[in-house]
């Protein structure tokens, strides 16, 4: 089952979407054996920003219907405290693949990147490139938790000019993950591939709001610290899964599809509509083995 | 004497209930679960394996936090109070339907510092980590409980020791469990306090503990997603500004690491 | 609990969203009552097109977590068999309101059109025009599931520029029904105020797909007959929270909320963020009583 | 003779569940409904009250079309097939538990022509809205079932002067109901035959009736999401190439106003 991505061998098709899975923690929590027998074939970072970001102030979190929202802020260490303390602890991350006997492969590393400008996303892939753990960067062009980052995702012509100022600092794998809150998504994908992304990756959260319990009659007020928030889980599985289809068709670069996979008949069904590699979010949260599972799955329905 | 935080599986597992007991408002349920064994104050994530979704508001999705409140006989314990979709359905669970279980999960409480007697605070079902933290303490511990009325007061047999307050009066003290705390402190202050419970209860319990320069471990709550550090959804301010995850820095933190307890940060009151 | 609209008066602020409840088929399976206490306060007509269409072939609907996606691809008998046939038989709709003894209340007529050019737009609105039985007319720009609409409601200069073409042909109420699928809603509703607009109306559903479960082995192919639909209900409650918000705090004419609104506490939210009027879409087809049990709802509410 | 289509309350009833007993692979679900009576081939939407939703695929969402099998005694059977969440979730209540109806919908069956006997035939769950035309049609009537093995067969019993096919020859005919239904009508073409079943039994019941210059009836199924013509959701193309919806035009239709029956526009096969 194992793949090739961008020149990259991984072990199966299934890896974590940025953000929903951090490595470090989980060892905390499942012991350090997790690093050795990883659920994914690939680790993806959460976001990093040049300075360090605390986040959004809480609650951050609120289920709705077949998902949540979060509204999380991207918090994080900055781009110096990423390279100097977690990157050394990701580098040997390995895995067996998708049953327990498997041959033990390592996972290469992409780490998703935000700037606010093309000079800041310039840097964060420079120092990314300097660093040979780093098998990928991911560009988040696309959250709609924080300001920046949006505009550049929606916007096919901003999109194709921020990418060709950086693209050349780096020769890895470049990966553009598009924001789904777009009128024309495939548009963009196009811009990312002429602006020389090797793979676009979709889709992100989609902007989504919660309101909290209201008192007697008091009018609601928002209840996410961020105030508004993206929706994820299988509540957007269809939209992804249109989405992905519609990009597909219309780029040559792989694309990695994610939005609400919970088992091995969906990321089959992004495959399907031309996906190379399925991402995994929200349902590692219902089950932080979903990642495995899901390769399972995928190998048995094929 | 120490206690050692458990690690879990990396997957949800599937444990099979084996009983569910009214206790006043409450529910005990208790699951199967030989594997188990934590540090008192960790919790799991549950989630029923069917019927997941469909309850109010098409809800619960995400899978439900939840204090072992005890672990003996290979079976783990939990105590419940429905206040929503997701703890109503765990609390309609018959013996022989499954929960997926993720856990045991996050940091337990410390042992008390020596020369100091434990002294444990309860407010409503977030006396669930204080009875597995009592089982665990090698002497008799006291355990200064507060509920809402005297049917939630029903769970107070749970415990040993324990001096009760309720809101209305209806058994023991009439008033807050934090007054209670106040008499025993004034009383003799080589304690340290293990505490649970709404938020302004814990807000309570940490102003005084400061006041009166007693240490205090708080196990605090808030609403989760996950519940192993990979959404970063759970957070509450940390006093030096920074936030911390309920759910891999705590649930049982120091309250001196604590600013202001907030609302969202205890149990539902 | 009576309220105005862009001057005229509604019973209660429930009203229908288009396309998802068809009078004259409830009254067939209802019984003739149905138009004397109607469930909601305002009638919406399903989208009217200047020709007579079939629709998409079926299948046209497919379940989703807490939604569906549909693709109808807007049948219709085209206007003037629309106004010649069923004008007549929706002129009298009456209702009590949200209680059984309710005050006896007129239920205006809103016609939702669509055309595919601002000439074609022109023309059924002028037609609306010379009917008093239609006391209202929304514009559909916005529905995913046929080419047309999608980019005049997407974009707003060309929004802005093609209401200024229509506004004159009618002094009635105009609301524009939005599209959800853009990158910048509110700036589409801010350039459906600027064209002469009354109100707005939003969302109506997101673009979304679903494909046949796969027979083993093979690559699974679009289930709906139009090959992508448009997602509604619960799942995308959030979002149109969002997006009401988001369009009330940047316009001054009103607002009507719809998306996923399954009970008063639902419709509550949306008024809270700035909604004048409600429309209910997919519940009705959970119960046809939805209308008047939100109404009911939201006055115990208030 | 003449069967009037009873008209629904416009909104959705909770009716009490009463019983729901095995025939076979099928469940038969009996529901307190008083107000009742339809005319044979009217259907209801179905939701169970609670648990709707959160099983395979976080569904159901939407009600459930289902025949009224029978209408006796203040109370509505129902004949179910469980081929996924929602007739799984249906299959499984309880008595006691509530079901959300809204209902009798459609366009039931008209009575036979003057000087025609009605022929009866079923594929599957189809039967269901031929037990309740068996019940109304004053003679006896001969039915012809087909299932797809002897476990479904054993719902055969809930009908009369029952001929059966089975598709692996445990039970009566080797072979489909198609065939049954020729050599009935080849012996004596006064018939007019009443059919429900899959999409392909229907499409060989309209080719053979239409070969044979027999009238029929067919009580079709689509994917349905309203169940009362306001979505356009269950459409299914009629012989001049117009649409119509089987809510609301159906489910009963004769076979004239088809085109071919397609593969969507059956009961589960
Ligand atoms: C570490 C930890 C240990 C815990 N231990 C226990 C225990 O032992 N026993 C016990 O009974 N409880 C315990 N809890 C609390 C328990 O997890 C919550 O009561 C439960 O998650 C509530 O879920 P619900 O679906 O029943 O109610 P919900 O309706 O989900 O939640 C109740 C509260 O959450 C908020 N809320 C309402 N709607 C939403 C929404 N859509 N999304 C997000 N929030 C919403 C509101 O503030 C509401 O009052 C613990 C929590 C934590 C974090
Ligand atoms: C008028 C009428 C009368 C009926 N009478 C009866 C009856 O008396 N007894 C009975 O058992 N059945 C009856 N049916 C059929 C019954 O309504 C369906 O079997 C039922 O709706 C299936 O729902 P489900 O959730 O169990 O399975 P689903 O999984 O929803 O449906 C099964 C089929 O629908 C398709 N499907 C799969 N996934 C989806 C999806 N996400 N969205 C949409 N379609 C999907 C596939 O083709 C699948 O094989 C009747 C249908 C109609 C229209
Ligand atoms: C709690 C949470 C945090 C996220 N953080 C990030 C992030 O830091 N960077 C990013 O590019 N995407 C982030 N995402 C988006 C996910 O990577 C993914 O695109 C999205 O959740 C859809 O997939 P899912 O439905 O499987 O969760 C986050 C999503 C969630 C739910
Ligand atoms: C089956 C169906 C048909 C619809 N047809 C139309 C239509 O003809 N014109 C239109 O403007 N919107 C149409 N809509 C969109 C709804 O009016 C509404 O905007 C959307 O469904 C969101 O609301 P809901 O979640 O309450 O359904 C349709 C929606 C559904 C589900
Ligand atoms: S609950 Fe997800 S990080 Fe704590
Ligand atoms: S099921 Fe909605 S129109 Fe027939």
């Amino acid at each position: 089952m194992s793949v090739d991505f961008c020149g990259l061998e991984l072990a199966h098709p299934v890896i974590n979407g940025s953000g929903t899975f951090d490595a470090l923690a989980a060892c905390e929590a499942f012991g350090a054996g997790l690093l050795e027998d990883f659920p994914f074939a690939a680790y993806v970072s959460k976001t990093i920003t040049l300075e360090p970001r605390r986040g959004n102030p809480p609650p951050r979190v609120w289920e709705v219907p077949a998902g949540m929202i979060n509204s999380i802020g991207l918090p994080n260490k900055g781009l110096s405290s990423y390279l100097a303390n977690d990157l050394p602890r990701l580098a040997g991350i390995t895995t067996r693949g998708h049953e327990p006997g498997g041959e033990l492969r390592g996972v290469p590393l992409f780490t998703n990147v935000m700037g606010s400008t093309a000079a800041e996303l310039r840097e964060l892939v420079e120092a990314c490139d300097r660093h040979e753990e780093i098998a990928a960067v991911e560009l988040n062009v696309s959250c709609p938790n924080v300001q920046t980052g949006l505009d550049i995702g929606a916007d096919p012509d901003q999109l194709r000019a921020v990418l060709g100022e950086l693209r050349g600092a780096t020769g890895k794998p470049l990966v553009v993950k598009l924001t789904p809150n777009a009128a024309d998504v495939p548009a963009c994908a196009v811009a990312a591939e002429e602006g020389g992304a090797d793979a676009v990756s979709l889709i992100n959260t989609l902007r989504a709001m919660a309101l909290a319990p209201a008192l007697d009659g008091a009018r609601a007020r928002p209840w996410l610290g961020g105030r508004t928030g993206g929706l994820s889980g299988p509540a957007v599985r269809a939209v992804a899964l249109a989405q992905v289809a519609a990009v597909a068709e219309r780029v040559r670069i792989p694309v990695i599809g994610m939005g609400g996979v919970q088992s091995g008949a969906h990321a089959r069904q992004l495959l399907d509509v031309g996906a190379s590699l399925v991402a995994v979010g929200t349902e590692s949260f219902r089950d932080p083995g979903a990642g495995r599972r899901i390769a399972r799955e995928l190998q048995s329905e094929r | 004497m120490s206690w050692s935080s458990a690690t879990a599986k990396p997957e949800r597992r599937p444990l099979e209930v084996t009983a569910n007991e009214r206790v006043g408002s409450y529910r005990l349920l208790r699951v199967h679960d030989p594997d188990g064994g934590c540090a008192p104050g960790q919790f799991a994530m549950l989630a029923a394996e069917q019927h997941w979704g469909g309850g109010q508001d098409e809800r619960p999705f995400l899978p439900r936090a939840l204090s072992v409140a005890r672990h003996r006989g290979g079976e783990a314990h939990f105590l419940l109070e429905d206040v929503g979709p997701g703890t109503s359905r765990l609390c309609e669970l018959a013996p022989g339907e499954r929960v997926f279980s993720v856990g045991p999960l996050g940091r337990g409480f410390r042992p008390p510092q020596p020369g100091r007697r434990a002294l444990l605070v309860g407010g409503g079902v977030g006396i669930a980590p204080l009875m597995i933290l009592q089982d665990r303490l090698a002497a008799a511990t006291r355990a200064l409980l507060g509920f809402r009325d005297g049917e939630r007061a029903r769970a107070a047999e749970l415990m040993l020791d324990v001096h009760v307050a309720t809101d209305d009066g209806s058994v023991g003290h009439r008033g807050t469990v934090a007054e209670l705390l106040r008499r025993e402190l004034e009383e003799d202050r080589e304690a340290e306090v293990f505490a649970c419970g709404p938020g302004p209860m814990l807000e309570a319990v940490r102003a005084l503990c400061s006041q009166l320069q007693v240490p205090a471990q708080l196990a605090l709550e808030a609403p989760m997603a996950c519940g192993f550090g990979a959404c970063f959804g759970c957070v509450v301010p940390a006093r030096d500004g920074s936030y911390l995850r309920v759910c891999v820095d705590g649930p049982v933190i120091d309250a001196e690491a604590l600013g202001e307890v907030g609302e969202y940060a205890g149990a539902p009151a």
